[in-house]
């Protein structure tokens, strides 16, 4: 039984042995694919880290999407694979058309880097079936480029569909405009594609999977994606 | 050029130039190069070398030196690379302990972390390319420290910044401020490296002259250590990286001048742009590079460029290098040797790889998508030789290039002027009693003492999943993956304390760094150290100079904190005004496990609050003073190293035995801002707190003054006399001082007839605002 | 053929919020300059390249920007034929 | 007092290393664009402002880059009055 994940490091990516790490820490496989590689090979999931690829020049992701393995991501997610991609992942997703909207410049003009806590808006996906409904979890966030912005018919097609994964809220659970880090539309913190199989996120879970890291709550998504991979019966 | 320079490397052979052949037969002295100017005497002078500098250079040459030759002596012998003026009393710093892998001299500083694991670190400043762009002078101060430590073979795997700017009244600094620390977390947050402290702090002292010091820690296995140097006759030169380019030429001799009011036009050629992305790549590649076991050695092209790197690595390696630049990759047509010598673009290696192995190296370059070229070779005649398309335009012995500058020592006289302010009566401030409420919230608003949450939450301080401690503690710490272990860091100096008493005020920098790291739990093991300076030719300022290398030596000597490395910022002056004196202390420890590091806030209601060392009724130098007169004056605060170290151990034991629940310093704004710093925390679940002081000394003092040699910590009430019992034992004064109170309670604080009430919403409020309502009026990019 | 430099202007759409446009604004206004009544911040990208006429160029420049240079999502694009106008900088 | 729409470019200075052009010029490359010799990258700002005249308007955008909007030591400026050239995206 594999339970395999490839992480795709692109140049810049700087997340990509983070994430490596958090899936093994859950009991996955993890492999890396080098932005050039034309296939992903035998993987069950495949995961788009964080990071500046190609120094976020032009805009974040703008250029990484047209890396080659990108075709090969494609195709995967369009067979119904799991993809996972985390802050420059989750750019890149929207710039590949993989999810719907764009990641504006923080209203700030800055960059932010702390501690945020996020609402779990669905509970029934590949990536949070471990999570419990409204469960709140505390995540960093570490980016400049954060502000999720969709039109108005995206918008109400993924509140429509529950594909609106993650709000950032309070540590109680409130959707407020002080708790939004970057003036995402609707406090937007991760969405999935109408099939649920493609989550983008900003906050960076994979860098909450360890009490000396000071948050365990990341570990959620890992466990969720990893058993929905098992075989039924075997998890 | 690409083209050509490509084509060359696939024909170049080594022999195939001079090179080799000169090992055996002297080469001819390069003639004067077409289009060169002469050098005349006006010429020499506008390279900054002293005409007996000059007589030195014929002496080692035997002859006049080219145009180019002479480019490269005033590089190499300038403060920056050559520490004319610092190198005497440099040699008085302790430097090594049974921990200590590699000393000063090399890119960094190394220590052992156990038998597998070692720590290479060091810091560096950028404090005049800063302050004519701060954003890229800030960000490519980032990538030169980053790259000294990649090049030793190590992982960056934390990076610190120190800064000092005048006050934030004037429009001017705010665009400084902003522009630097949009500069520091651009490059290290697209590179990847967590920030995980520093120390930023204001007065009109820094007011024409900012500081921007970064430093560096990174990881490696003892195996993967690789020096900067140039052995093995006949191994292959490369230069690898971005491509040469006119940026920066000649700011190793900039940075050794004083800033006058029209350097900013006179510098802007001069301006490096930094390319974090490239850098990123550069950094994987060189790894890979080092683990490949195809290169010798490797050295980042910094200041100075190709002349420091390549003439270093051969004086490092006993032997010469011959190279053409003709062969360099350029992003300009038309450059000439001296140029490419001199050049400070960044982001480029050299690279001495094993002969015969160039395409692998070239191979792994280009994963990377970087260049490689093969541009000359290591030699054994001991010669720095420099060839164009064939023709020679430089031939120097290596070794007096880089080890025979001139180093001087000069007089040092204090001066009087800051004697006097020394001895200034500071009585009516001491005098201050009653209500002192306002006087603390004055303190907890000024930018020295508030939140410096604006600035490091624009910096990544997670990435690399293994932050234990992010900037807002004492120190920062990083965990080792796979091992309990951690490393810890902090940077600290205070130059108002220097500029006052410049030995005593070192001191206070050491010792409040080693504080720092034993509140977290960290042991003290080794230090770096950036010392920036005004004009040293000045006899006030050279005796500030000296009295911080002893002041540095005796505290390190007593810490067995040995030095590994730094870096001397002279010059530091605009139109002759030189900053405070600030010899930045950056100290690392080792924590043995990483579960117990300890945080400066209060956790749990009721918890015991004790003082460990003794208050007093210093209140010289102190923030108190400046916030409420606008003075730098009095005696600073004075320092007992014995007291200190057993401080240190005391700290070290309570946290060892698992018996506090909070440790902090106390530092500027003393120990009511301690306590406040305790009492808010992060800011969400501030705790009250109840203190009774009854030292029969002045309350302002007991409050405000900035005593050395104290910590707050707190635990459970029924531990209170654990923790009494490892104070006595380590000879530490210890006394119960109050009890935390509840959440959303008062912080209050009695100190005889005096004392400070407030809400904890307000003293957080103005906490974590002050900096930010300040800088989001800021304007400027 | 003969080689053009392609001014290609990229500006977040109308309507969008422009975060660094509204921080300009402010720091204009604080700076004095009372007169302005909006900013909008986007790129200039200029190009250098070949083709075999100005129309060419153009349709290059346009194919350039569907394809990667603006964000169909987010920004607008405009290109021409760079000829510096207006006040040069010294 | 009439109102206008100034065009701003900041680019930046000649023989300044420009990483953001060159990422973009390497794209370009490998999305088949060969005919590409160059890229810089700027930032064109598009400011409204109010202003007796022309000329004023004009003078009111070279201040501003001088104040704030360019970087006088890695950057310069041109100010132009807005109007849309070339081809507009649909
Ligand atoms: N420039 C900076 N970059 C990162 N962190 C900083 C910076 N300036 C201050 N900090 C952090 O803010 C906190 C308070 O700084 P400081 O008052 O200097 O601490 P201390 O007095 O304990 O040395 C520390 O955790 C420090 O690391
Ligand atoms: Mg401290």
């Amino acid at each position: 039984m594999t339970r395999k994940c490839a992480v795709v490091t692109f140049p810049g990516s700087n997340c990509d042995y983070d994430l490596y790490k958090a899936v093994q820490l859950v009991g996955g496989e993890a492999e890396f694919r080098w932005h050039r590689d034309t296939e992903l090979g035998n993987v069950d999931a495949v995961l788009l880290p964080g990071g500046f690829s190609y120094g976020d020049y032009l805009r974040a992701g703008a250029i990484a999407r047209f890396s080659p393995i990108m075709d090969a991501v494609t195709a995967f997610a369009e067979r119904g694979g799991p993809v996972l991609g985390i802050c420059n992942g989750f750019q890149i997703l929207c710039e590949a058309d993989l999810l719907p909207g764009a990641l504006l410049r923080n209203r700030t003009v800055r960059f932010h880097s702390h501690d945020v806590y996020i609402r779990a808006e669905n509970t029934d996906t590949l990536f949070t079936a471990d999570l419990a409904a409204g469960e709140v979890l505390r995540v960093p966030i570490a980016h400049a480029d954060g502000q999720y912005h969709a039109d108005p018919e995206t918008l109400a097609a993924l509140e429509g569909q529950g594909r609106v994964a993650f709000r950032y809220s309070d540590r109680n659970g409130e959707i407020t405009d002080a708790a939004n880090p970057n003036g995402s539309v609707k406090n937007i913190a991760g969405i999935l594609n109408a099939r649920g199989n493609v989550l983008g996120m900003m906050p960076h879970p994979e860098r909450a999977v360890e009490p000396v890291l000071g948050s365990t709550d990341g570990l959620g998504i890992f466990t969720s994606l990893l058993r929905s991979l098992a075989p039924a019966g075997s998890a | 050029m690409t083209d050509r320079s490509a084509e060359h490397s696939i024909h170049y052979e080594p022999g195939a130039t001079a090179g080799t052949a000169a090992t055996t037969v002297e080469p001819p002295a390069p003639g004067p190069r077409p289009g060169d100017p002469a050098v005349t005497p006006e010429l020499v002078a506008a390279h900054g070398l002293s005409p007996d500098e000059y007589e030195r250079i014929l002496g080692i040459l035997e002859r006049e030196p080219t145009f180019t030759e002479l480019g490269v002596f005033s590089a190499m012998w300038s403060e920056h690379c050559g520490y004319k003026n610092s190198k005497r009393l440099l040699k008085l710093l302790p430097t090594d302990a049974p921990w200590v892998i590699q000393g000063p001299g090399e890119n960094a500083g190394v220590i052992e972390i156990d038998d597998t694991f070692a720590l290479a670190f060091k810091i560096e400043s950028h404090n005049h390319p800063s302050a004519v762009e701060p954003y890229q002078g800030a960000a490519t101060g980032v990538g030169g420290i980053l790259r000294d430590i990649f090049t030793m073979g190590a992982r960056p795997v934390a990076v610190l910044d120190s800064l000092r700017f005048g006050d934030l009244d004037s429009g001017r600094v705010r665009y400084l401020l902003n522009g630097v620390v949009r500069g520091i977390g651009d490059y290290g947050n697209c590179v990847g490296i967590p920030n995980i402290g520093g120390e930023i702090s204001f007065d009109r002292g820094y007011e024409g002259n900012p500081i921007v010091n970064a430093m560096c820690l990174g990881l490696m296995k003892k195996e993967d250590l690789i020096r900067g140097t140039a052995s093995g006759t006949g191994n292959t030169l490369m230069a690898v990286g971005a491509r040469t380019g006119r940026d920066g030429i000649h700011g190793a001799t900039f940075a050794s001048e004083e800033l006058s009011e029209d350097s900013d036009e006179a510098s802007r050629p001069q301006v490096q742009v930094g390319d974090p992305f490239t850098e990123k790549l550069l950094l994987e590649a060189s790894l890979e590079l080092i683990k490949s076991g195809h290169i010798v050695g490797i050295q980042d092209m910094g200041a100075a460029g190709l002349t420091s790197s390549a003439s270093e690595m051969a004086g490092r390696g006993g032997s010469g290098v011959v190279f053409d630049t003709a062969l360099v990759p350029v992003r300009e047509p038309g450059m000439t040797p001296y140029e490419i010598l001199l050049s400070e673009s960044q982001e480029r290696m050299l690279v001495v790889a094993e002969r015969g192995h160039e395409d692998e190296v070239t191979g792994i370059l280009e994963k990377w998508e970087l260049e490689a070229a093969v541009i000359g070779h290591v030699t054994d005649d001991g010669r720095f030789r420099i060839l164009e398309d064939g023709a020679t335009v430089a031939d120097i012995p290596a070794l007096p290039l880089t080890t025979g500058c001139p180093t001087y020592e000069r007089e040092g006289v204090e001066s009087e002027e800051i004697r006097a302010l020394r001895t200034e009566d500071l009585s009516e401030v001491l005098a201050l009693s009653g209500d002192l409420t306002p006087e603390l919230m004055k303190l907890v608003a000024s930018p020295n003492i508030a939140s410096k949450r604006w600035v490091y939450e624009q910096y990544d301080s997670t990435v690399r999943s293994s932050t234990v401690a992010r900037p807002g503690g004492d120190a920062g710490v990083i965990r080792i993956r796979e091992t309990k272990k951690g490393v810890a860091a902090t940077t600290d100096c205070n130059g108002r304390y220097v500029y006052l008493s410049p030995r005593r005020g070192t001191h206070a920098a050491m010792a409040e760094a080693a504080r720092n790291l034993v509140c977290v739990g960290a042991v003290p093991v080794a230090i770096t150290n950036n010392l920036n300076f005004g004009n040293p030719l000045k006899a006030h300022i050279y005796y500030q100079f000296r009295e911080a290398v002893l002041g540095m030596a005796e505290a390190c000597e007593a810490f067995e904190t040995p030095v590994t490395g730094g870096n001397v910022s002279f010059y530091n002056e605009t139109d002759g005004v030189a900053i405070y004196p600030t010899p930045v202390i950056g100290m690392v420890g080792i924590v043995e496990n990483v579960d117990r590091v300890m945080g400066q806030a209060f956790t749990t209601p009721g918890d015991q609050i004790l003082l460990l060392g003794r208050n007093t009724r210093e209140l010289g130098a102190s923030e108190l003073l400046y916030v409420l007169t606008g003075r730098v004056a009095g005696e600073p605060p004075a320092v007992d190293l014995l007291a200190e170290r057993s401080l240190q151990n005391a700290v070290l034991g309570l946290i060892h035995e698992d018996l506090l629940h909070s440790a902090h310093d106390c530092s500027e704004g003393g120990l009511a801002c301690a306590l406040a710093e305790s009492a808010i925390g992060s800011g969400e679940d501030p705790l009250g707190i109840d203190v009774e002081l009854e030292d029969e000394l002045p309350p302002a003092a007991v409050l405000f003054g900035e005593a050395q040699g104290r910590v707050v910590v707190s635990c459970a009430p029924e531990r209170a006399d654990s923790v009494q019992g490892v104070a006595e034992r380590h000879g530490v004064p210890c006394q119960a001082i109050g009890t935390v109170g509840e959440h959303g309670g008062t912080f209050r604080i009695r100190a005889l007839d005096s004392g400070v009430e407030v809400d904890l919403d307000t003293l957080t409020d103005s906490y974590f605002g002050a900096l930010s309502d300040i800088m989001d009026r800021a304007t400027g990019n | 053929m003969s080689s053009y430099r392609l001014e290609i202007r990229v500006t977040p759409r109308p309507g969008l919020l422009d975060p660094e446009g509204a921080a300009i604004q402010h720091a204009l206004g604080s700076l004095g300059f009372h007169a302005v009544t909006d900013v909008r911040v986007g790129k200039a990208i200029y190009v250098d390249a070949s083709a075999v006429s100005e129309g060419a160029a153009l349709e290059l420049g346009e194919a350039m920007c569907r394809r990667l240079l603006a964000n169909p999502v987010t920004e607008d694009f405009e290109v021409s034929l760079h000829q510096p106008t207006g006040a040069e900088a010294s």
